[in-house]
């Protein structure tokens, strides 16, 4: 906090939108999530969005490669990424031509100029410099900057060869943003000399561009450029930076010791998901199993195949990993065993767009399967939420024997924000009981084990291999309620129809909350990752004088009890979603009520000022009209 | 998955004890009740517990096979038997694993299960009731029947030739390979008593007779009076023989192996046969002696390699990490990245 | 027809529905089928409903072994097998045991009196022998023969083993039957001699068999057991008995001849599906080529193959392998390809029940695959209609480039009706147009082919491999519309979706038809195979004085243009279904109104009157609140 | 499928021909860029012709290629594209259908598919780059993967063990079977001439490097100054030798096949190399030479063996039932079933 008070023109702001792009070789997603760490522990609220191309490293200087983040920093509590950026840097001509519509009119535009010669200016599609003609960046202020040279010239002296004292160039710009937002130079060192250990070489190098960055802040008189945005005030307590799926491994493996039952993954790679096989890969520490099957149908086999061995079996996918899971889920709702399928969603149909967000596999989740098959659906609603809602889903799975679908997507999973952690011993605990003795007298008088007898949730018995004398066969053929055995009775498959579907609505899920103005007449609805634009947008529309009421849901299957009341002759219900409109089928299906659909399927999350603008147009000509 | 009494005598059982209350459903006649039996009667004598036994299978006739073993059980979906039954073995080593199903669960729709559960040699035993038909289907043809048969899905002959099961588990790495019939209930009781102290994925095909769908499809090579002329023994050890005088022996040549008459070549150049080679290709090549059976026919365990096991070896991960680092807590698990105070 | 006038005591009447039951090694689908046969050409109209187990032959003389075959046969038009039997064949304990609920009071039972010895009755359950002891056969007017003793008489001067000969004994039922209902003789002789070609040690034993039957009927005094059922009005011309799936398979081959396109199917068995692909099998002198794939995954995959390749491509399976086959349906979604799923469905979830009817896969084909993925959906309602339900499923596909997918059900595919043999010279073509030539001139001034470009129902470009020039590379990534490159711009991600959604809705859709009394306050909406027993049960709650309306469904997706305003307004929508609800969810969220299911998950078609007490409850219950 | 323009010659095309205008966008420096470049290079001297060409992929960095090649393409789902192209074949026998895919999604994902395809040796030449790691994901492990490996999804190193890819193609009955890698162009060029000229399922390995995730995988067999000795060259009809003096042999023995000093065995011991024999025994000896590719590697052609192709004997079929009972007439089929009139 030391660089803070020397600087003296520091103008203070209450937050700020700042995203750095450049080409996929130039490190933008490091620089962007050190400058987040840098921020979180300077104490701002603050939340990211990183956002990048599906290719590996597509040719350098396209614009097929230009790979980008986001993140706002804020001294109050905030829920986006933001809308548009207010600086923007920009390291090669490539990034400019694909981002800088996004700047704000009259943003700060920092460049390096040393990569505006022809040959990426080609690539990049320019066929003049934008920095020397033209009028691409008339209304911005644009700083260029020569950051490879002055890179090359700072490590001059250390011994590294000029190739490679290049690749340091994304530090420069990190030092000069840093300077910039006044974030102290001290952890940015620390972690440094923690991530490249052992390569002294790069450790210099970068150290050295990062001092360069911020030289050149100070003696380049951007001196009026200098802000700060001070820490936000939150609650007190511990706090990390952290995206939805480190959250969501978490959350896993939380619900493996509240359960005392080890964690089995059985899962498939696959984007945006694999990182949370390579999260738990590296907790065995915590009796994790990590096993990368060899598809998609194997890995929820495998999932399943511990799950019936007295593990807490997960799977884990995005879209095309659940179609293929299908089947298995139905032989899992068939068997009633535990079970949960994460889904992280992304842009579809097919292989759609990988790498860019989407929620459009609600429906899937409901309806994807043959027969009548219904399971549980919860929804995480911001990265560090998905921590909770992994928990949740594994307390459903688990004390009510069914596989249960979390959904998340790519916009939680790889978007971070503060986090106060939790007092890991105030969580409530997983109490999961399997059958040891035998439950049922036979006709001919003789104890006997009946493996779907259920207790008042319609909940089954379940004893896994291993214990003594209740050996039994289950199977996806319909099966006689009680015993289990086969049976065609056309009375008992009617009669296991509506078990399983009245089990699955006895879950107890947490009433929705009606936050806003819960009397107004319009109503947002939301699930899922929108919760956080929903909320921002309604801050704004609630603060130019409309009154909104608001409720977001995290159980998608059963709803909240109370939410058929909450919906109740409301005529304007809008439901704001990351696909054509399927939360709102589900609820003009069930509640009967005019449910209007919200859509945005562009494989980017809403941003608050267009939800903003949305509902704006609609409460004002609703009351025109 | 401490139990406290496997540490008690393993209680004596008798074949009773391993027969379920279900009614066993295979139609009257069908190979698979001669399997059933022959295992029914050997588990007794395998000296482990009911409780800790478990089959899994896909969907076929064959795969009605757990509903009749007073055992744990599970009748899953059609092919993926051996993926179900791989995070089981993983999640519970202490466990004694069965797979079972037919030639088109297991070779069919759930080939690359299979082919994987080889490799990686996870613990269980893996039995293929190969059939060569579809039975449960009511009679299409499956991956291992043979070229020009007539079956409701190839009225007009089949075009495609078959697998040779035993070729494709070599081919994908199997530690333990071997074959029986249905015909002979103490070979298969030799057969399933080594694949199950195998160390590892034990493969084990069954010739077995659909006699609804695909009658005497093996009883040239099955039938008793024709087994000296038409099965080869496998004997580790020993050099390969057959025929009701030893009259045949199998020598190696530079296309892989041949069967000579034993008074032609002499028996010191007949191949010696040698299940724990490290190497499959000799194994390989002898699964290669028949084209179908219809010709003499090796039986008996082709390969029993030591190969690393790999449920043991993942919980040796899992321990050895957490060994190496402390069990793991929570709460240093949330405080793992930066964290700050407010 | 000689049979009919020697007769004197025989008694007319205008329907009869008589079951079959027997073990599975009695042949009972044979006999009633053979039964089926005659009564068909002997003028009737009629409907069948086969009842068999899942395993192929479950141990002898057990409940599990039991199968039977249920007909309906009149002298009117009818739409179903006919609620309870009148006529029961019962061939052995198990089979009376299993079925005999189901016979009205005061049916006629016939029961096989030889099987009824110790040994079978332990089998079935029974510790005494019901035909001498107990009251289950009060009420019932029980014909008790001695079957297989006299066909054994029969057989005995013909060299047939008594073993051999005792496998006749269900052409003894037969010939029983056919003498009480007056069916002629000679066909079904001519039909043993073709079947059994080249085997005449059986033929003569089945003639025996037979005839010994049908002397019993009339040396057993059975006189007034002795009805006929005349010939019912039908429209002039040629029929067949048909069932669906052999209805569905022709359609198909139909559609290859009308748009000259050769026909590919891609397939793995599985009940009920399997018979199309034998069916298809069996006509390759029509170009059909059948494969049989290693599992369902690869099937869709051929069929899609051979779609790009320009041949009709289709693929048949039941639920278990939609659930395999959704990812492929995505990629055909993206690609916008033709294709023709078809859904044979059976009782779910999972394994389910494999040999029962069941149409709880809706849903699923509206919304089972990931991401934004609409595809039309076709329905067929009765056997024959199987027929022309395949020809509007691959006629959707192939203009206008789609995955369509065609439900039928185990009850349709099995059950027969007769069918007037359609004019096919009156069949339309399908017009299917390949691109040859250059459709799109590139900047710089040569022409080009862009496979995205679209006709006003926004029908894409379609060049098969092999055109020249043509050569482009289409794939499952979002793609730019029109040039069809692979393109991450969230605004062409946003239109495409649009796009996908736009076209399905502009695909062309008869209008339904409001029949019976098209004001009433009650309306049924209906689709698939209920409609029998949809259109039986309201002719009889119409000819008990109450107003009705009805429409029925054949296409799912999109709905028919005016389906919304025959629903406006309505305030009773009953919605029958072999689910718990499906098409009414669809109807509830599509147009809000309040649509009623009247649910059956039995594994079992409706009867037509349950139907009838179900919504003459309604109706009343409606009138009295 | 008749094409007038099958009968006219066919034109004459250079490497830009069969360019397409999509950027190519692997990573600079990836072992894709020279499997590209040798194929482009190539096809100009096929004789064929671009429109009758398709390419047909599932999904990873390798099965990008399609996109570059200014043929007919599909970029499909992860690990169909042997299916697809299993129905395309079928359905047109016209054209020539090539499938590119990489270790994950040939072999993980797609084993089923593309072990099938092999065993019906349907026409198509199947090339699988294989980088031992799963590219477009970013690095996890694949079932190519060497034991030990450490990769994201391994972070303690793998347990597994790999397949061979050459020994699954052979336990799967495949006719074609051979190895190539990225550094070595004409080599390259070559088998992919032969595999095209192979009527059937051609299978190619072509080792690849990623650089990104598994940088210097083949760098040990395939770098300049170490071909000779870790390289053994394939060659029918010759005794198969090896080493910058030729120094080296393969001779057989009865565990399989093995290296030998040429001056201690003598050349006339030295195994001859037949890619036709119809028994695949031998060349699956060969596969097992190398566990991994730090060992002597063969490369080359393993087995060309002729066996019925799957898609013009389907066709035959479908002709021979036309020819036999005349082309079908729908009305025909109608009536069929028995009919009665009213
Ligand atoms: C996903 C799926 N596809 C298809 C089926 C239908 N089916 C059931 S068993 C079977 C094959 C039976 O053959 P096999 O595995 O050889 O066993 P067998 O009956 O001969 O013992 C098939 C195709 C199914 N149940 N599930
Ligand atoms: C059904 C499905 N599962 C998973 C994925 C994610 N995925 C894409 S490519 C790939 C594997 C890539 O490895 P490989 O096939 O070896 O190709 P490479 O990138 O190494 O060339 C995976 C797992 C997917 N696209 N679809
Ligand atoms: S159909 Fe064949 S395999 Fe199945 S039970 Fe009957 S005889 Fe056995
Ligand atoms: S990740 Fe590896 S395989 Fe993929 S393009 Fe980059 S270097 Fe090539
Ligand atoms: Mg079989
Ligand atoms: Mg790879």
């Amino acid at each position: 906090m030391t660089d803070l008070e020397e600087g003296s023109k520091v103008e203070a702001v209450d937050r700020v939108i700042i995203r750095f792009a450049g080409d996929s070789g130039d490190g933008m997603q490091l620089t962007g999530d050190r400058f987040t760490t840098a921020s979180a522990v300077h104490g701002n609220d603050l939340a990211t969005f990183p956002d990048y191309p599906a290719e590996i490293r597509a040719p350098a200087g396209s614009l097929a490669g230009v790979s980008a983040f986001q993140v706002q920093i804020s001294d109050h509590d905030i829920m986006t990424p933001g809308d548009a950026p207010e600086v923007m840097v920009a390291m090669n001509p490539a990034a400019l031509k694909s981002d800088l519509h996004l700047l704000i009119p009259g943003g700060t535009l920092i460049v390096n100029q040393d990569t505006f010669e022809e040959r990426n200016l080609t690539k990049a599609g320019y066929d003049y410099n934008p920095l020397e003609e033209g009028e691409d960046l008339e209304g911005y202020r644009t700083i260029s900057v020569p950051m490879t040279s002055l890179t090359k010239e700072a490590c001059k002296d250390l011994g590294v060869k000029p190739r490679d004292a290049e690749r340091s160039k994304n530090f420069f710009a990190l030092g000069l943003v840093s300077w910039m937002y006044s974030r102290p130079t001290e952890p940015t060192f620390e972690w440094i000399d923690e991530r490249f250990a052992g390569k002294e070489q790069i450790i210099s190098a970068n150290k050295a561009a990062f001092s360069a960055g911020h030289v050149y802040g100070e003696s380049a008189e951007l001196g009026d450029q200098r802000v700060v945005v001070k820490a936000a005030p939150l609650a007190s307590g511990t706090y990390t930076n952290i995206n939805g799926n480190t959250a969501l491994s978490w959350g896993l493996i939380a619900a493996s010791q509240l359960s005392d039952l080890p964690l089995f993954l059985g899962s498939y790679p696959i984007t945006p998901a694999s990182d949370i096989l390579h999260e738990l890969a590296k907790h065995k520490a915590f009796g994790v199993t990590t096993f990368q099957a060899e598809d998609e149908i194997a890995a929820v086999g495998a999932a399943l195949g511990a799950s019936y061995g007295g593990h807490l079996g997960i799977t884990t996918t995005s879209g095309p990993g659940i179609a293929l899971k299908s089947e298995t889920m139905g032989l899992a709702i068939s068997l009633e065993l535990p079970l949960v399928v994460i889904n992280i969603q992304r842009g579809g149909p097919s292989t759609g767009l990988p790498t860019k967000t989407e929620a459009a596999d609600l429906l899937m989740a409901m309806y994807g399967r043959h027969g009548e098959s219904p399971l549980p659906i919860v929804a995480a609603q911001t990265p560090s939420e998905c921590f909770f809602a992994a928990i949740e889903a594994c307390r459903i799975a688990l004390t009510h024997r069914t596989p249960v679908m979390l959904l998340s997507d790519g916009y939680l999973a790889n978007g971070s924000e503060p986090w106060l952690l939790p007092d890991v011993d105030g969580l409530e605990p997983i109490n999961v009981e399997y059958a040891t003795e035998f439950n049922h007298i036979r006709e001919d008088g003789e104890a006997d084990y009946w493996p779907y007898l259920r207790d008042e949730k319609l909940v089954r018995s379940m004893a896994i291999p291993g214990t003594p004398d209740l050996m039994h066969r289950i199977g996806g053929i319909e099966k006689e309620d009680g015993s289990g055995n086969i049976s065609y009775d056309p009375a008992n498959h009617s009669r296991m129809v509506e078990i399983r579907a009245e089990r699955i609505k006895r879950i107890d899920v947490p009433d929705v909350e009606v936050v806003g103005d819960p009397d107004a007449e319009v109503l947002i609805v939301g699930w899922g990752s929108t919760w956080g634009s929903i909320t921002s947008a309604l801050g704004r529309v609630r603060s130019s004088g409309h009154k909104v009421a608001h409720v977001h849901l995290t159980h998608l299957n059963p709803f909240p009890k109370n939410l058929g009341d909450v919906l109740k002759g409301r005529n304007h219900i809008l439901v704001p979603e990351m696909n054509t409109g399927q939360l709102s089928l589900m609820l003009r299906a069930e509640y009967l009520v005019d449910a209007k659909p919200i859509s945005k399927v562009a494989g980017q999350p809403f941003t608050a000022g267009e939800l903003e603008q949305t509902i704006l147009n609609y409460v004002e000509e609703k009351s025109t009209t | 998955m401490t139990d406290v009494m496997d540490s008690e005598a393993v209680p004596e059982t008798s074949r009773a004890d391993w027969q379920s209350d279900q009614e066993v459903r295979w139609c009257p006649g069908c190979g698979d009740y001669s399997i059933l039996t022959a295992l029914q009667l050997l588990l007794p004598d395998l000296g482990v517990r009911r409780e800790k036994t478990v089959f899994i299978s896909g969907i076929g006739c064959a795969a009605r096979f757990p509903y009749y073993m007073n055992t744990y059980g599970m009748h899953s979906i059609h092919g993926r038997a051996p993926a179900i039954a791989t995070g089981l073995a993983l999640a519970r080593p202490d466990l004694d694993i069965w797979v079972v199903g037919g030639d088109g669960d297991m070779l069919s729709i759930g080939g690359n299960h299979l082919i994987h559960a080889l490799r990686r040699n996870t613990n269980m035993n893996i039995l293929l009731f190969n059939n060569q038909i579809y039975g449960l289907t009511k009679g299409q043809f499956s991956p291992t029947s043979e070229t020009g048969k007539v079956t409701k899905s190839s009225p007009v002959g089949l075009i495609s030739e078959p697998f040779n099961p035993i070729s494709v588990a070599l081919g994908a790495e199997a530690s333990f390979v071997a074959r029986s019939h249905d015909m002979d209930r103490k070979h298969l009781q030799e057969i399933f008593t080594r694949a199950h102290a195998h160390p590892g994925a034990s493969f084990v095909e069954v010739y077995q007779n659909c006699n609804v769908f695909n009658d005497g499809a093996f009883a040239e090579i099955t039938k008793k009076d024709a087994r000296d002329d038409m099965l080869i023994n496998l004997i580790h050890g020993e050099p390969i023989q057959f025929g009701s005088e030893r009259q045949f022996g199998i020598v190696q040549t530079a296309n892989g192996v041949e069967i000579a008459n034993v008074s032609e070549v002499g028996i010191e150049s007949l191949l010696v046969h040698d299940e724990t080679r490290s190497d499959p290709s000799t194994a390989f090549a002898l699964s290669r002696l028949a084209k179908g059976p219809d010709e003499p026919t090796p039986v008996g365990v082709f390969r029993a390699a030591v190969r690393e096991e790999y449920a043991s070896a993942m919980s040796d991960q899992v321990m050895g990490v957490t060994e190496e680092r402390g069990k793991g807590e929570l709460k240093d698990l949330l405080h793992s990245l930066p964290t700050w105070e407010v």
